[in-house]
């Protein structure tokens, strides 16, 4: 099915020179530290951790209402580091999910509520299936698709995956459009 | 919440913890001594005051919400407080109901623990775990996985005291942060 | 395997084989110009790595390792993969820190199990130095070797005991199997007791705690041992992933071989349909009502370089196969076991013989290519909607990378029916089509539509080879719609 | 030149109505043992609940693509392929796998084993009594010098899936929220709780007011908001069905009795003396010790009297019982019987009734 508009209030949302579209109703903490590489949207009440350390996404991305990025900690010897959290192009997150992973790669999708533990490697092309658990450090292969609680592959991805993802998220923000008539 | 009950709001924060202003605070709340409260984060005191021990840490999203007990219903003028122990962790979007918390436990992420349960040392509730029949828990249970399995681990978890130290040199170059206070505001 | 996230499996396209993919799922064999779908080609293993490591293993290596990493584990408790943990003994003195070596442990962080819950000692490196555990199975293995090597020497040897017992026991000839058995019994065989005791008086008094008993998957995943107590898990190895490539049956083309690294994405050779065959998304459609015509509104995109004709034929438009497939689409119906029979009057005349063998042997390869191909299957759909088959065709310009980057519509010289092509950008074009559900749909059934679509398509595949024009021709493939539910009168 | 030596590795596969046993030739267990179903379309269907030929034919198809591409990691094209089955499986099912085998993944040869038969390989020995009890049913077929005794056979619908409407129907009674338990936590249940009682002990349980001490209630916890309580008297009952007469006076003891009661005469009392027990169910803890005390038990029966036996003896396989067929496969396929007695593609071509030539 093609994609329908999404309309939003046009002021509550930010648009800044690179098309990206932020919700003025986000908690980005450190936003000093986030980088958002271009025509990336973060909707409402969404959370990102930039003050733990630095987050950086890559161009079309869609963090959903209520998603929580949140760089991920490791433990050495001499204490604790939160490291960056780097997010490649064309990835989704829906909504209510938290996402702690160390590297997420490109045209991934990750459902909503959905908890990506600490330190999980998503690599390009995979799919996290609507309330999937992963445990911390879990890889995630390329062309895989994981769901359940803790998180087990469950199935394979067609090998157009990475083009399905480029379409739709550029279709998703070609349909996020401002009211055409604002109250 | 009502406004009546945002009135009776009295934050008491003990000298060392680390309270974001971000974060939502209802009702009658004592927060112990080098906890950590991140901002966006809920304690909400509905039917009596909640106390938390030390060293507790408190993420975005978490909730812990002390309503009513259910055997109370009756006696609403009589609630004791409840007390959470020290050391414990409430990690991103978990809500936490439990009558009463020992020490040393984790909640992790988006795990919901019901007011029927009791919870008290060295558990840990895994991710997206849904704990609601009445249960005590007993030391050192780990609950994992769809079906809420049950292990009994070896010792309790390790307290998070290098990444409190972490978070309390971080936070506050983002954060406004709480004055410590013995009494509210 | 589902398309994956988005709803894109409301247009079906049916395969040569007669299933009903989404495009996404399909391949378009350049050499067969047919559509092929993981039904209807054969896989093969390309190449094994590990999904936690992301190493590599060449494949004569994976099989000596059983197929499983060396590395990498995964926990006994609760299935999930270990992490390597280094021990946390915080030394007394900064000398002791020196001296003593890391250590490490494995360590489970869905529920919490480690190596220690087992009594594991630490290990000082952290790969590879993990004890295997020493099970009864080595000295099992030792018995069943002896045992082997009996039957192999005896089968030989035991016909006449077996052959003097076949007819005392009144069975006919030519039982082999008798041979084998007797071979066996010579072997130290097993003797029967008749005092067992399995039975565990302790289990009437004493209290259980479920937490120490294993449940039947922790069980079974060491299916040597099938521990029952707690105490008893081990980790395990994790088991090597696979890369596939995919050949079509008929040409023996691949149509799909990924790279070898494990992490990269991209094919050696992609023959997917996606990049082929014009795709179809359902934009609108008027709430649908039994017999009354509706407006759907469909976007068609042409994916390929070249310029495409689309035109509609009736869903029922039969369509044929190709010469290559011929041969068993001539049995097409029928049981396929009759292709099979086919080749029995050949078979037969050959005697066997070292010097035919090679005669058999090319035959054999003929035959197979054709019996390995997968026999078409009458499609699996109920059509209760009428479409209302548009005479005219339109264009599908090719495909523009840069044109995403344009932002204005750009002026295109086409001539469109009108009534047929509501609006065009670049290589999609949205398509207007009156459908009708059939009289008798009550109020609330999917509503299923189909037609025929006939693309022409460009196969450059000879023009490289031969240096020739690329060919031109016509490509009909049937397309099934879900429209959603019915409605009732307004 | 000795063929073992040729490290072939070949599949073995046993695939139960529950379980499904995986593994390669000459290996001392199986690789994994994993449940007999099949993804399809979004949902985990159970293999042998297929609707016709076709649909089976479909399933099969995915089932062996888990096979080849997620255990085996080896493509099938060209590569023999031990199958163990019961010699009371279905002909649609037989013909099936050998068409999807064959036609779909091209293997080279088929080597199909009979699993009342090849058990005896890990015991060496020829002549035995086996007993299978599985998932769906109980069959017990003696074997002589190597050769089934078909006319002997002996089945009945008893096996882990009686256990378990069983043992749901004993929950029922004592707890108000056991309804509908998964067939997944009721085999849990039984698996972790339950066990087979003595005889003495079950004729006790059976009057209203046993003169027993029961053994310890369990309490279960289910999905983290229920729990149920399994007490003493389930955990015993449980598996007793297995033992209680039918309508037709049939059970499990009565089948290896009946099964005796056709061979024949001097080779009553050598079956008798080797009985042969194989199936997951038959695990259970006690299982054996009670099977051998309702044999002793039933065999003085009016109906039993004239096969005049006093001694049952039991062989302890080496193997977890649940694998003992698969084991059996393993070693069959090792030798050269693979290569002389396997159904070659190439034959298949030659004779349309390729699978009346089975071993």
């Amino acid at each position: 099915m093609e994609l329908q508009d999404v309309y939003y209030d046009k002021s509550d949302y930010v648009e800044t020179a690179s098309g990206n579209k932020v919700c003025r109703r986000t908690v980005l903490c450190g936003s000093q530290n986030i980088i958002l590489q271009g025509k990336v949207i973060v909707q409402a009440e969404a959370i990102i951790r930039g003050d733990l350390a630095n987050v950086r996404t890559g161009r079309y991305c869609i963090i959903s209402k209520e998603a929580v990025i949140r760089p991920p900690y490791k433990k050495f010897s001499k204490g604790v580091a939160f490291f960056p959290l780097n997010m490649g192009d064309h990835v989704y997150i829906g909504e209510k999910s938290v996402v702690s992973a160390a590297v997420i790669g490109n045209y991934v999708y990750i459902g909503k509520n959905c908890v990506i533990g600490r330190r999980c490697e998503l690599k390009d092309c995979c799919v996290i299936e609507d309330n999937t658990i992963l445990s911390p450090e879990t890889v995630v292969p390329p062309f895989s698709r994981y769901g359940g609680s803790p998180g087990v592959q469950v199935g394979n991805l067609p090998e157009v995956q990475a083009d399905i993802m480029v379409d739709y998220t550029r279709s998703y923000y070609q349909h996020f459009q401002p009211h055409k008539n604002p109250l | 919440m009502s406004d009546i009950k945002m009135s009776r709001n009295s934050i008491k924060v003990m000298p060392g913890a680390l309270v974001c202003e971000e974060s939502k605070l209802r009702g009658d709340i004592t927060i112990g001594k080098d906890c950590i409260v991140h901002p966006m984060a809920t304690i909400i005191a509905e039917a009596a005051p909640i106390i938390i021990g030390e060293n507790c840490l408190i993420e975005e999203q978490a909730s812990i919400i002390y309503r009513v007990p259910f055997d109370k219903v009756e006696d609403k003028d009589n609630i004791p407080p409840l007390k959470i122990g020290s050391f414990n962790v409430f990690e991103v979007g978990c809500v936490v109901e439990a009558a009463s918390i020992g020490n040393n436990n984790v909640f992790e992420a988006k795990c919901f623990v019901g007011n029927k349960v009791t919870v008290t040392n060295g558990c840990t509730i895994g991710a997206g775990c849904h704990l609601t029949e009445e249960q005590e828990l007993k030391e050192n249970i780990i609950i994992y996985g769809s079906n809420c399995q049950m292990r009994e681990g070896l010792s309790k978890p390790m307290p998070q005291y290098s990444q409190m130290d972490t978070l309390m040199k971080i936070l506050p170059n983002y954060h406004h942060i709480r004055k410590p206070s013995v009494k509210g505001k | 395997m589902s398309a994956g996230i988005i709803d894109i499996d409301y247009v079906k396209y049916a395969c040569t084989c007669g299933l009903l993919k989404t495009l996404q799922q399909l391949y378009f064999c350049r050499y067969c110009s047919e559509l092929r779908c993981s039904f209807c080609v054969s896989h093969e293993v390309d190449s094994h790595f590990c999904g936690k490591c992301c190493e590599n293993l060449p494949s004569p290596e994976a099989r000596v390792k059983k197929n499983r990493c060396v590395n990498c584990f995964i926990c006994p408790s609760c299935h999930h993969e270990l992490s390597t943990r280094i021990a946390s003994k915080q030394p007394a003195t900064p000398e002791e820190a020196k001296a003593t070596k890391r250590t490490y442990y494995l360590s489970c962080l869905c529920c919490r199990w480690s190596s220690r819950d087992i009594g594991l000692p630490d290990q000082t490196s952290a790969t590879g130095s993990w004890p295997k555990r020493k099970t009864f199975m080595q000295d099992k293995e030792f018995f069943k070797r002896k045992q082997k090597e009996k039957i192999i020497s005896y089968t030989d040897k035991t016909g006449i005991t077996a052959a003097s017992l076949r007819k005392r026991i009144g069975l006919p000839e030519d039982k082999p199997i008798l041979k084998l058995k007797n071979a066996v019994k010579m072997v130290t065989p097993s003797i029967a007791q008749e005092d067992i005791d399995d039975f565990d008086e302790e289990v009437l008094t004493k209290s259980i705690n479920l937490l120490e008993i294993t449940s039947i998957d922790q069980r079974l995943l060491q299916p040597d041992v099938q521990p029952v107590e707690m105490n008893m898990i081990f980790p395990v190895q994790k088991m090597l992933s696979i890369k596939r490539s995919l050949r079509c049956r008929s040409c023996e083309h691949n149509v799909s071989k990924p790279e070898y690294n494990p992490n990269s994405i991209k094919f050696k050779i992609q023959l997917f349909a996606f990049y082929h065959i014009p795709e179809i998304r359902i934009v609108t459609v008027q709430p649908l009502r039994a017999g009354v015509p509706a407006e759907l509104l469909i976007k068609f995109t042409n994916p390929t370089q070249h310029q495409t004709t689309i035109s509609f034929l009736p869903f029922d438009t039969p369509i044929e196969i190709k010469e290559s497939t011929a041969e068993v689409g001539g049995s097409k119906g029928e049981d396929d076991t009759s292709d099979l029979d086919k080749s029995l009057p050949l078979m037969k005349v050959i005697p066997s013989g070292a010097k035919v063998m090679a005669l058999v042997d090319s035959h054999l390869n003929m035959s197979r290519s054709s019996a390995r191909m997968v026999t078409p299957r009458p499609l699996d759909v109920s059509i209760n909607c009428d479409v209302e088959i548009p005479s005219s065709t339109f264009i599908l310009p090719p495909r523009d990378d840069a044109a995403e980057y344009d932002d204005f519509n750009e002026a295109h010289n086409i001539q469109d029916d009108k009534k047929l092509v509501i609006w065009r950008k670049s290589n999609k074009a949205f398509i207007k089509l009156i459908v009708t559900p059939k009289e008798d749909t009550s109020i609330g059934t999917v509503i299923t539509a189909g037609f025929t679509m006939s693309h022409l398509y460009t196969n450059t595949i000879t023009s490289v080879a031969e240096n020739k024009k690329p060919q031109k021709f016509n490509h009909n493939i049937k397309l099934i719609l879900d429209l959603g539910k019915s409605v009732g009168s307004e | 030149m000795p063929l073992y030596e040729v490290e072939k590795s070949v599949i073995v596969l046993d695939i139960g109505t529950s379980f499904t046993k995986f593994g390669f030739t000459s290996e001392p267990a199986p690789r994994s043992i994993y449940r007999t179903q099949v993804k399809s379309k979004g949902q985990i269907r159970e293999l042998w609940d297929y609707r016709d030929a076709q649909d089976l034919y479909d399933m099969l198809v995915d089932f062996f693509h888990d096979i080849y591409f997620k255990y085996a990691l080896n493509s099938p094209k060209d590569k023999p392929i031990v199958i163990v089955e019961s010699l009371l499986c279905p002909i649609i099912f037989r013909e099936t796998l050998a068409k999807v085998l064959y036609k779909h993944y091209g293997v080279s040869s088929i080597l199909l084993l009979s699993s009342h038969l090849v058990s005896l390989a890990p015991l060496a020995i020829d002549t035995a009594l086996v007993l299978d009890v599985g998932y769906k049913e109980a069959v017990c077929i003696p074997v002589c010098y190597g050769m089934p005794m078909i006319h002997a056979w002996q089945a009945l619908n008893l096996g882990s899936q009686t256990i378990h409407k069983h043992l749901q129907m004993l929950l029922n009674e004592k707890n108000s929220g056991a309804q509908n338990l998964s067939e997944m936590t009721l085999e849990d249940i039984k698996v972790r709780c339950c066990f087979v009682t003595k005889k003495s002990r079950a004729q006790q349980l059976q009057t209203l007011k046993p003169q027993i001490e029961m053994c310890p209630e369990i309490k279960y916890p289910v999905k983290g908001s229920t729990t149920i309580s399994v007490c003493g008297t389930t955990r015993e009952k449980a598996y007793e069905i297995l033992f209680d007469e039918d309508a037709d006076h049939l059970c499990l003891p009565t089948m290896i009795l009946d099964a005796l009661m056709k061979v024949n005469i001097d080779l009553k009392h050598q079956l008798a003396e080797n009985i042969v027990l194989i199936g997951g169910t038959t695990m259970a803890m006690g299982f054996k010790s009670r099977l051998k005390e309702e044999l002793l038990c039933h065999s003085k029966e009016e109906r039993y009297k004239k096969l005049n036996i006093k001694c049952f003896k039991f062989h302890t396989s080496p193997s977890k019982e649940n694998y003992a067929a698969w084991l059996g496969g393993a070693i069959y396929g090792s030798t050269d019987c693979l290569n002389t007695k396997a159904i070659q593609r190439r034959n298949i071509l030659k004779k349309r009734n390729y699978l009346i030539g089975r071993i």
